[in-house]
């Protein structure tokens, strides 16, 4: 069978790296983050990318990275408030920035994945959100019309993978993970762990290796962005 | 006196009805967790994808893959169950959440929140807000009555970009509890020494 | 907290049936269908339902027992070729039926509990299903306009939960009982197994317990519409 | 010779590449895995929610949560994961499916399909055919020629309700190959035997 599993990060996104394309990314803050893959992208030097990604990171981690090195043009974002590089390249008109409320760019990702072009929601009606948007009413109430996302690819960070490319992931580094997955005409994914085909339960799969087109074993340093604790 | 902001959480708690599935928002609302009377259980949910939110770790417990919506380091429960951030929105556009407990920067007579954004100054975007306000079943805010210059946060209209329009159920600040009704704000109950006069003197919004 | 779990069917079942109403169940054939609670709406008499499930059963199985005593006023299906009762009544005019497409009807369901009230499709384009629904041309290609569905009540058959309603399905047993789940106003579950709180991993859940309303342990016969065998 | 239901399977299964995900239908196309080529592995997909589909159980094997598309009893794989139907649909819709062999009733020059009802006799419905043929990746008909009365099922027009307006790529008869091209249908391949007279008489669709 063709095989999934690549060497590196940089092997793994050989041939599918171009100026100007669309990545869609999972990861919340700094937890689930692809990092071996978005290094890989910095080193690579592809530019003008568009992201879409619930965060953009901070300074120096995570898509931060891609950030310094000016490799962005474009995010579809919920919340960027965590990176100052962030807000001083979309001040200046550097980058540009498309806010998405959180569980849009979710169902955004998950519909694109699931060939749904196009679907209406309640959230963000009568607000910024909505300008530009078709509004239909369904029984009563207004609902906006978003569009599906499909991304040129999906990088992607799971727990362990088998041989064929089923993932589960762990805790909530599971997040935007299996949306973002679903939504990328390719997708990487990179894990902590690959073990052989069958060792996973069926039952027990959060993502089919269906969605995963390439794999590699990652080093993760899965930096803490609010380490908060309280007396043992 | 005016309620602090214990006060005000512990008085947000009591909000909470026995079973429910509950979204605490960033801020004072985080508070309220300290306050859940007795008898009364609920299973908080953290909108990044957890059902059943524990404290803050110890030392030891401190996990990368385990965190909170504010990016805090947490725990688990033994009813936790995790999920990807589109199930998780699912669950709360689908209106399975029974209440979100969430912070303002202006509440308006009519419900209108704004609370993720001014304009000009630094934007660091709605996160999951405009999601909550729009499909939980019930939304609170727990905020000061008025901003640092002594203006009403309640308002007539809201001043600033909107997070949600029409959302808000129930106001609670320090002053006491409000809620939104045919015409403007009905005030349900007082802080104690808080007199209607007060109110009325720091209140932009349409008292009825 | 307020407990889940009740002593029968029946009692689950409780001040929840009505005649007209809508119901949504799980099950795919005769696979993971809701044995006991069917049951007990059978004894309950609640008539002019509308039903919206993949299959109708089989004759005296399944939601062919609710055919049987004419308690079902329509269904909303995608195939129904195991059900002679079911067929006997639609030719003569005494049960309505509205065909929709096995993943049309998932979606459906998904998408009525996540809180979506439509959601474009290619599915069906230019066929007798895309009669009377809004066509909306997004890149090119037509796709037609399809309904969240919200139920008044969902029957579900669950392998295992946990007490606070945290639900694991096995193997193709899953099928349309967990977005049966989510579009109910009420969910009813049934299980094989209740096990206590704390010993299903939580990274593991299939349905989280925020869906389940009420919970029963039943006696589960899991009737084989095909038993297809190999030799040893 | 025209080809008889396994070398049609046998066929058919020549269209496979390694690595891909499928779906196969009810019927002939379900014994295209016995003809699996040699160094070609690909993972069944059965829509009720299952990747790796494995074969038929052993009387020892069989087990009621496990069946697939068609109901009957089957077994898992090492690489096999389940998924609700949602998601199972998801994954079809979305063009993670390279290819679906299905049969079919009618199959139209423009490649439009009918193979869910006959109005009039029994309605079974169309299960999840209409969205296998509007979201895989190739749509490959394995049908006999001719129906009963010996009329070609390959038309000019359907004359039966569709299951999906311009899906079908590429029709495997008893008589050979047939792709689905402008103006009509290209002869890609003939059975032993069969030559272009015997076509082109049992043949309604226009040839090019």
């Amino acid at each position: 069978m063709a095989k999934k599993i690549y060497g590196s990060a940089a092997e793994a996104l050989d041939g599918l790296l171009f100026d100007g394309m669309f990545i869609a990314a999972g990861g919340f803050g700094l937890c689930g983050i692809p990092e071996n893959l978005i290094s890989a992208i910095v080193a690579n030097g592809a530019k003008d990318l568009t992201i879409a990604s619930n965060n953009a990171g901070v300074d120096d981690f995570g898509l931060g990275l891609l950030l310094q090195t000016r490799q962005v043009k474009k995010m579809l974002s919920s919340y960027v408030g965590e990176n100052d590089t962030f807000m001083q390249q979309y001040l200046s008109g550097e980058l540009e920035l498309e806010f998405n409320p959180q569980g849009t760019l979710a169902e955004r990702m998950r519909a694109g994945g699931a060939g749904i072009p196009g679907f209406y929601t309640k959230t963000g009606v009568g607000t910024v959100i909505a300008e530009g948007k078709e509004v239909k009413n369904f029984d009563g109430q207004d609902y906006i019309l978003e569009r599906g996302i499909v991304a040129d690819l999906s990088i992607v960070k799971a727990w362990k993978a088998d041989e064929t490319g089923n993932c589960i992931f762990r805790k909530t580094a599971r997040n935007f993970n299996p949306p973002a997955a679903m939504c990328g005409k390719t997708c990487v994914v990179e894990v902590e762990e690959i073990v052989p085909t069958g060792s996973l339960d069926p039952d027990l799969i959060h993502l089919p290796g269906i969605y995963v087109n390439r794999l590699i074993k990652g080093d993760h340093e899965k930096r803490i962005e609010q380490r908060t604790v309280r007396a043992a | 006196m005016p309620w602090d902001r214990n006060e005000m959480a512990a008085r947000a708690a009591q909000e909470l009805q026995d079973g429910w599935y509950v979204n605490l928002g960033i801020g004072i609302p985080t508070l309220v967790s300290n306050y859940i009377p007795d008898g009364i259980e609920v299973t908080l949910q953290s909108e990044n994808g957890m059902l059943g939110m524990g404290p803050f770790p110890t030392e030891d417990e401190i996990d990368a893959d385990l965190i909170n919506a504010g990016k805090q380091t947490i725990t688990e429960l033994p009813q936790t169950a995790y999920f990807d951030s589109a199930t998780s929105f699912g669950m709360i556009r689908g209106g399975k959440i029974a209440m979100a407990i969430l912070g303002a920067m202006e509440v308006a007579e009519n419900g209108d929140l704004a609370n993720w954004m001014i304009p000009g100054k630094l934007v660091k975007g709605m996160g999951g807000a405009m999601d909550l306000v729009a499909g939980v079943g019930r939304v609170v805010v727990i905020m000061d009555h008025a901003n640092k210059k002594g203006e009403s946060k309640l308002l007539k209209e809201c001043t600033l970009p909107l997070t949600g329009k029409s959302v808000v159920d129930r106001i609670i600040t320090g002053l006491g509890v409000f809620d939104i009704v045919e015409g403007g704000l009905k005030v349900v109950e007082l802080a104690p020494e808080v007199d209607m006069e007060m109110v009325n003197s720091m209140t932009e919004a349409t008292l009825v």
